[in-house]
């Protein structure tokens, strides 16, 4: 029964100590009390006996009884201590009356199944009991008050080799290379080049000739991009050349058709004098 | 022969840390080479008697005072005394009946717990929830943690106070094997054992 | 004769205690008839050479995990990352102009360059602030480290590869590329001639 004291103290009322003795007088302050159960089990060992051996009819007695204090004194009781109260004077009268074979559940069924419900309530509100006596932590046994603590400390490592490095440096003087360096490397022939290449063959009595063969033969060769840009340029160049040169009566231009060969020759009628 | 460099690796591990340690754990701290099972035994043994004790609760393992040292150091925290009767009982419920769910534990007490009392206990890590009770509804089903062990000084589910007795009264038995909600708001609904 | 009742009441005292402890503290703890100053000197002596140590701070006295197994305590373990295009870009760029301010780097990528990432390369031990530039907001400027040049086997930072070398192994892309991916990847990036 010591256990059952250790739970008097944690209970969160006190009403247990005083009234625990004398169970008509249990509490009227129906507050305390965690539902009927509660109350039944308590009325249960306030019988002094083991709660197997406890008289059903004594238990029904003092609740019904505990109910009609409450009520005779206007406390508000919750629904469920009334259902209880039902089923006890049902209990009671199943218990009191002849047996009925025809019943089932028997009223003794019944009264088993309510003393062995007040047992495992009670087995768990003294193993409670009991767990809070043990040695707790913090209350009866210590951790050590300051601990260093442990640490996994996971240390960053960054990952970058050389040619990474090196790389990135070529690209981003790469990317900011003045535009400049793209002028450079693109391939022209400048009007000027093409009107004085074009000036000097033309001078020299052509017969038609496709324009192309005035390209420098040089540019005929490579098959590369490089060439191939500074082809298309040339071959632009020239034609405007070509069209200059026509203008001013030193050439003459045909085309057969679209997409024909574009065909050149010195114009004879005219003088040769150039512009240029 | 265990190194006495082992012994002291140990040692400190434990006594640094401020969470009780698995063997794994220690293991991580103290390499490989070491081995940390015996040198436990070997630790315990040392301490043994002494105002400092090394105790394994769980898997666990920690420093801590002796137990019977506690008239020096006792206090009441604030933690034993917040704890309701009702937490208590839905404490002493899930360790001993654990895995519960709700309902279940409703059933015992014979009345309803708040939601609350439940999120006291699992933030005084002493239960948490281990999924989910495969009947209708899928209730949320709880147990009680390493936390609660240490707390209370177990080192194991077995270790629970008086918990062979009950079993073997049977007082541990499923709970609806015993009788159904008799005293739910339906009243005298019957059950059959 | 020292009991060895009273050499436990002082151990799990000073376990226990949040505090270093003055002789008067524990006495309080312990009580008048246990000769504290006696049993502190036996327990100092019961844990040399133990993974925990009593010492003495000052006045007062505490546990302590053994000073020579502190590496136990913090244990470091190697998370390897790898550094992101910019972050390499941007090292490439204080290694090759350094010491640079955040502004001139973010001129020289044509990007802006978050705090973040300096911090990266800073947190890897490759650069570091090299004071101030005496001009308009005094910028922070930034140089690599001597881990820099470890790192990456240079003996001085003149041994990075100059501009021509870059062209010569063809580390320069050609230009069209370069600007595809310019457009590609950073769309409105500018050009800095």
């Amino acid at each position: 029964m010591q256990s059952i004291d250790e739970t008097n103290h944690l209970s969160p009322d006190n009403i247990w100590d005083d009234d625990i003795t004398n169970p008509d007088a249990l509490t009227l302050n129906i507050d305390g009390w965690e539902g009927p159960l509660d109350i039944l089990l308590v009325l249960a060992r306030n019988q002094k006996v083991d709660l197997r051996q406890i008289s059903i009819l004594e238990l029904v007695r003092q609740y019904l009884k505990f109910i009609d204090d409450a009520r005779s004194l206007k406390l508000e009781l919750a629904a469920d201590y009334l259902v209880m109260a039902a089923w006890l004077t049902y209990l009671k009268s199943g218990l009191l009356l002849p047996k009925d074979p025809e019943i089932d559940p028997s009223p003794e069924e019944l009264a088993l199944r309510l003393q062995l419900r007040l047992e495992r309530l009670n087995a768990m509100r003294e193993a409670g009991a009991r767990l809070m006596a043990r040695d707790r932590i913090g209350r009866d046994v210590f951790r050590r008050g300051t601990s260093e603590g442990l640490r996994i400390e996971k240390l960053r490592k960054y990952q970058c080799s050389y040619f990474d490095l090196i790389q990135a440096y070529g690209q981003v003087s790469a990317r900011t290379q003045p535009i400049m360096h793209m002028i450079k490397k693109r391939a022209v022939m400048t009007l000027e080049d093409a009107l004085n290449r074009v000036s000097k063959i033309i001078g020299q009595s052509v017969e038609w000739t496709n324009i192309e063969a005035f390209l420098p033969t040089i540019l005929l060769s490579g098959d590369d991009n490089y060439s191939h840009m500074l082809r298309r340029s040339a071959l632009a160049s020239t034609f405007m050349a070509s069209l200059e040169l026509a203008r001013n009566g030193v050439l003459e231009l045909q085309q057969k058709d679209s997409f024909a060969p574009l065909m050149v020759r010195t114009n004879s009628s005219k003088c040769k004098d150039t512009a240029f | 022969m265990v190194d006495l460099e082992h012994i002291r690796a140990v040692e400190a591990t434990l006594f640094a840390s401020e969470t009780p340690l698995h063997i794994k754990d220690i293991q991580q701290y103290v390499g490989d080479k070491i081995d940390v099972d015996i040198i436990l035994k070997i630790l315990e043994e040392h301490y043994l008697g002494r105002g400092i004790e090394l105790v394994k609760r769980g898997e666990r393992w920690h420093f801590q005072t002796a137990a019977d040292l506690s008239y020096l150091l006792r206090r009441e925290s604030d933690e034993v005394r917040k704890l309701s009767r009702a937490a208590i009982e839905t404490l002493a419920i899930i360790a001993y009946h654990g895995p519960v769910s709700r309902a279940e534990i409703e059933s015992i007490r014979g009345v309803q717990i708040s939601k609350g009392m439940l999120d006291v206990l699992i933030e005084a890590e002493w239960i948490k929830s281990a999924g989910r009770r495969e009947v209708v509804g899928r209730p949320l089903i709880y147990v009680t943690t390493n936390e609660f062990l240490t707390h209370f000084g177990l080192s194991s589910q077995k270790d629970l106070p008086g918990i062979k007795d009950l079993k073997a009264t049977g007082l541990l038995d499923p709970i609806d094997s015993v009788m159904n909600e008799i005293f739910t708001e339906e009243g005298c609904e019957e059950n059959d054992g």
